[in-house]
């Protein structure tokens, strides 16, 4: 009864229409067919969009062999946290295989006074944003709760409830608008998120304030093991327009559209035009974390199909034709990622669990004194055991 | 020193706060140009901009989720939510954002957000508009719970609670909003002064504690009590989370009784926690068990039964028995309600 | 800053625009310009939609004067609810006035297998669904806390929490594709509800399931205080295409073109055709409820403006140029609605105040110790004013 | 009889719970051809089919509000919320419509609507995947509330909850979800027997109550004292709302002694109700306060931390204490703690 007609989310071949479409404000499209934007073909080849290619006309090779870097780096941080999970010494990790592109191309578009939100698979962004590797993997060790400070890096620590970060993105893009800041606000979301009352909320509030406030949904075609298809029946770009917020839907496989679009979008945020909502239609290559087992509910050979999208190798051959991936690249690419790798894995090794007493930490900004004394009571406890073998580790 | 209804000197003190402190922003539905169903925001959209006093979509998650934003930014929301009934579409963004932040961050990221909540029955009003959903968020660890009970409090507890670090609710008594009293727009020195309970009458006898709507209530049942020869001290909680045990522990210890009065439902109340905690603390002095006075395990009626829901005079008194050791509510016990009737206030007594 | 683009919602001349539209199927849209749809002008001239028109091809004069009935019943209703709260005889009252063609409209056209899920302003809506008029004045009397059997008349008693029953219809909906019936559930919600994230959500869910579901919004341009033009950006109607649910814009003031919009959407939802959405443009002519004082937040012209709109004004005038509308007919109609108020008020008049113990009646349908010890202890408490002077009351 | 783990147990239940009412539909998110994150709806969809085991969109409101619709229609509906501290975005739709319906429609309409919750810590995981929410609903007037805490009861009572005419959440203790034990498949005659405590040690000298993933931890508890000469009676508490106190009172009557132990934060917590009862019931035979033994208020910390935050065997025994009125856990207290280490399960057993 309830078939859920999937429709094509499948980027290939989509790439040119946008061609015939007319001038800069047409980027953000109102409602309408949605057609996918591609700048850079599965094989590597570089594809004419006059519109978005506005976007990007400043970027040269370097730029691309720069963002060529932060995918791999990204993966290989993503591949080295898996490893560790699989050691024992962090006990989760979701894995962003795959969606390297969707992240680095928006992330690397944002200014140090932005502020991002992200859900909970945006190590890329984090990575792009400065966040220390050995932060990154506190709440995976589950040292902490969180990793970093906020505000050292512009970006909130993950939120782990379905879409509640988009609107704490939007909220701060209102403080953006009252500060008279053109700082924007981002929110990284996935598609499963958009079935979120929150998120539709968000919608109307930017809209309703014109908040500078741009929202990434990266579609990786599965909420765990739900398909898009069960989430959105009509592609998820589509979506924003009917509450006022125009949208895009561009290859989130293609670290060139993404950055387009997310040009686009940031450029407009700053300048008053508004909210923008991007939808980055990419492939959750791996499981939805390191306990799940997706041969549950996808095929070997959906996973393929993907696997020859893959936004990084896209890159390499393109970077390759254009003979700028020579060996002296390959090896400081390779020492990059080799060095993050190292840092993951020394610094999650590093990670201790904290003072005992410190589970009552920072509940309050302001004394408590009912927490006090629990407090109190817990130091008592633990010392009752000091006498007899040195348990409790009280310091 | 200036007369004001508690919903005046709410308006004053968010006005001060407004004033003061320009990261403060109200946030709400029909706060601006109607100034609140309950006109606790009379004028002030029009004294400070509607970027300042912000009329928001019809969405209780989105307004507290714009608040923790804001609060990223350095703002200092403040939250209205139109009724009691309404806060649950934004319970997510509250407990699992609002209240974990700090702790999330290892005190990073402040919250400095507060909750207006109008709560309480006796308006005979139609269903979800008069909870007393108090309990829920005192459960909650990283929000502080407040609520006052007359005008004075209400003006200095709303600024103390804005200007509060922590993630504070802040229940007003909704059918308190008309009661006239003095002001004082003075602000005391100890920042967390509105998180500690008020001694507002002094006695011998048992403790009654109240908070909110019925402190007013439980200091018409003291009058009455005093009739019968019963002297009871009144503590004003103010405080919900954290509850100032200290002071009802010293109370409890000079009167070996405690009452306590409260609209939401018994089971999980704050009665429940004050009980034991007082059990906890006050063992070897307490002549009875302690004696909870409260709304029934039942949704809020219809406003037709709320006489029969709501702790009045008579119920208070029936407990205060009860705490004494009279307990008067058995079947057996007769006939003392004639003289109790006739120390009410009519506006408390039952029908 | 945050100006709200108020985009015109305004029925006037849009009526015409529906007619170069082809088929059928085109009658529910996809994303795409909202054109309003009107067949009633405010003249009372009848106007040509050749596609809506073919919906309503079959009623005649007879049928209008029937929905005329209705919405003038309605509005003596809520014209006698108003009174008795003047005179203290209820609590509160939230009049419908002004929205008498978009819910006698829509209501008409359900079959008694339907199950209507409502706000608090469906006054029209429950005289259409057979509600005693005793029983709808139960709630704003205090006496219940809802007012009658749902089973009884095929809809539920109000929901008080904004937005909240658009799910609860859509999970109807999904029971009566599961009895292979094809009843159909019908969500009525206002231009303030698109905001909450159940709304959003029970598009989700009925596009998911392509649940058999109508989601009626009376567009009555506020939201207690504030302005459609808060909560919305774009016409409402735009909102749903993009969840895949097709809709609707009609002018809610005109009983023809909502029956006919209604009459689309129910045949969609009977055939498997699955949810559809319509937004009724209309006017709430009145305050938000008897307790409001809309002087504070809008003009007394825009409330003119609308005026010269009334919905059953603009039925009186087709009706009388069409010389159905004679000195029996009109006594008719004056009779049921005199007859009506009489129920209304006499019903209302009726209404006691429940046995006290009741507050502890129907908490739970199987027993529950300790709300029965509860009652016990109450039962005492109020026996123990007996002796003393018969306070209490208990039976 | 065959042996079963608690999740299969659970399992079982619900495909007994299909098979003999067509009326019983399973929704939540991945509970289909994934079997829920914990495998608990495992192969029911492959039998009964993805018209009674749905995949619902990723909305927790969503999940409630159409099973209310559905309940409407004639339903049994069986939601899944993924694990505890997703249930907030459906907390409005729970404690709004669901909790309250058939009170405000007079018993016209029903809500036989079940909501399994994977619940509570100690498996090491991140924020929002360890909480124990249910003194929320049970401070929730209109909702039951219950937990299992072995797999013969996890069985029993999934099918009791699912066949009762109210609504109810059905904690289900996650780190529990893997212990073995017996499972008989038939259902007890007393349709409400999965509300009755259930005494599982006899004991005189106190009264220790658990529920849920603390039962065995209890009885281990129960064991370890025994050594010390301390006879303590176990009650798993199975319902939280109502809580059947007649049982606890009549244990308490025979040790005048309670001791509760809970995961949740303190403060309003089960245990608050629970000895607040206890004590206006049973004021003359308690010995000792009863003692809480809880979660403290903070919120559930990092997983490196959660063996702080958890009440275990140790921390239980220190509340024994208390209750017996040796108050081991005071400054001056010292040297029991080897004694009891060595009684300890290792599991449970503070590293
Ligand atoms: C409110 C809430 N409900 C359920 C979950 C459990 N959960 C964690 S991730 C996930 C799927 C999210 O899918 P999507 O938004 O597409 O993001 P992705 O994992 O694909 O990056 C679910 C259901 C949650 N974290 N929060
Ligand atoms: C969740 C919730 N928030 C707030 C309210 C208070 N409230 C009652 S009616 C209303 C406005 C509703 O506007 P709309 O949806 O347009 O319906 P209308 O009153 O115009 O018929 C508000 C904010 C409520 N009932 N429920
Ligand atoms: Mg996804
Ligand atoms: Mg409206």
């Amino acid at each position: 009864m309830e078939t859920h007609t999937q429709f094509p989310q499948d980027p290939d071949g989509a790439g040119g229409d946008a061609r015939d479409r007319s001038p800069e404000d047409q980027a953000v499209r109102g409602p309408g067919p949605s057609d996918l934007v591609q700048l850079i073909d599965p094989d590597g080849h570089r594809r004419e969009d006059a519109l978005y290619d506005l976007f990007v006309a400043d970027l040269g090779l370097d730029d691309l062999l720069g963002l060529y870097e932060d995918m791999v780096v990204s993966r290989r941080i993503d591949t080295e946290a898996t490893a560790l999970q699989r050691q024992g010494e962090i006990g989760l990790w979701p894995p962003l295989l795959g969606q390297e592109a969707a992240q680095v191309g928006s992330a690397r578009v944002l200014r140090r006074d932005d502020f991002v939100f992200t859900s909970y698979r945006e190590q890329a962004v984090a990575y792009c944003r400065g966040v220390e590797l050995d932060q990154l993997m506190a709440m995976w060790r589950g040292t902490a709760l969180s990793g970093w400070d906020p505000f050292a890096v512009g970006m909130a620590t993950p939120a782990v409830i379905i879409g509640a970060q988009t609107l704490h993105a939007t909220g701060y893009a209102m403080g953006c608008q009252r500060d008279s800041s053109d700082a924007v606000a981002v929110a990284y979301f996935g598609d499963g998120a958009t079935s979120q009352g929150d998120v539709n909320e968000a919608l109307v509030l930017a809209a309703s304030f014109r908040a500078p406030v741009v929202f990434v949904c990266q579609n990786n075609q599965y909420a765990i093991s739900e398909p898009v298809g069960l989430q959105a029946q009509r592609p998820i770009a589509e979506r924003a327009p009917g509450f006022g917020v125009p949208s895009m839907r561009v290859d989130g496989n293609d670290v060139l559209a993404v950055t387009a679009a997310m040009r686009i979008a940031v450029d407009r945020a700053r300048s008053g035009g508004g909210p923008t909502f991007i939808e980055a239609v990419t492939y959750r290559m791996g499981p939805h974390t390191t306990s799940d087992d997706p041969t549950r509910y996808r095929d070997e050979a959906e996973v393929a199909s993907w696997r020859a999208k893959d936004p990084i190798v896209r890159v390499e051959r393109l970077l390759d034709a254009a003979g700028v991936l020579d060996e002296s690249a390959r090896a400081r690419v390779a020492r990059v990622a080799d060095d993050a790798a190292a840092r993951v894995r020394a610094g999650c090794l590093a990670l201790q669990a904290p003072d005992p007493l410190s589970v009552f930490d920072e509940v309050y900004a302001t004394p408590h004194p009912v927490l006090e004394r629990q407090r109190d009571e817990y130091r008592s406890y633990l010392e009752s055991f000091d006498g007899a073998d040195g348990m409790g580790g009280v310091r | 020193m200036t007369t004001l209804t508690l919903s005046k000197a709410i308006n004053t003190g968010l006005h001060h706060a407004l004033a003061d402190d320009d990261r403060v922003l109200l946030l709400g539905e029909d706060i601006g140009r109607l100034g609140g169903v309950f006109r606790v925001t009379d004028g002030l959209q029009a004294e400070f901009g509607a970027d300042r006093v912000i009329d928001m979509p019809l969405a209780e998650s989105a307004i507290i989720g714009a608040a923790v934003g804001l609060a990223f930014r350095g703002f200092r929301p403040v939250c209205e939510i139109q009724f009691d009934g309404f806060i649950y579409p934004g319970f997510d963004q509250i407990v699992a954002q609002l209240a974990k932040l700090h702790y999330r961050t290892r005190g990073a990221v402040r919250m400095p957000v507060t909750i207006r909540v109008p709560y309480g029955g006796g308006i005979g009003a139609v269903e979800h508009h008069s909870e007393s959903p108090e309990a829920y968020f005192a459960h909650t660890a990283g929000l502080r719970v407040v609520t006052c009970s007359d005008p004075q409090d209400a003006h200095t507890m709303i600024r103390q609670a804005i200007a509060c670090d922590d993630p504070v609710l802040f229940f007003e008594p909704k059918r308190r909003y008309w009661t006239k009293g003095e002001v004082l727009e003075d602000l005391p020195t100890d920042p967390l002064a509105f998180t500690h309970a008020r001694t507002v009458r002094s006695g011998r006898d048992a403790t009654l504690v109240a908070y909110g709507p019925l402190v007013q209530t439980a200091l018409d049942a003291a009058v009455a009590a005093a009739d019968e020869g019963v002297d009871l001290e009144v503590i004003d909680l103010r405080s919900l989370a954290p509850i100032d045990v200290d002071a009802v522990v010293a109370s409890v210890e000079k009167t070996g009784r405690l009452v306590v009065a409260h609209e939401a439902q018994r089971s999980g109340g704050i009665g429940a926690e004050l009980a034991a905690t007082i059990t906890e603390r006050c063992f070897d002095v307490l002549e009875e068990a302690p004696v909870r006075v409260t709304g029934f395990d039942t949704p809020y009626p219809a406003s037709a039964l709320e006489d029969h829901f709501l702790p009045d005079l008579d119920r208070i008194l029936d407990g205060v028995d009860r705490a004494m050791g009279r307990r008067s509510s058995m079947p057996s016990s007769t006939g003392r309600a004639e003289a109790r009737t006739a120390a009410t206030t009519g506006e408390e007594g039952r029908r």
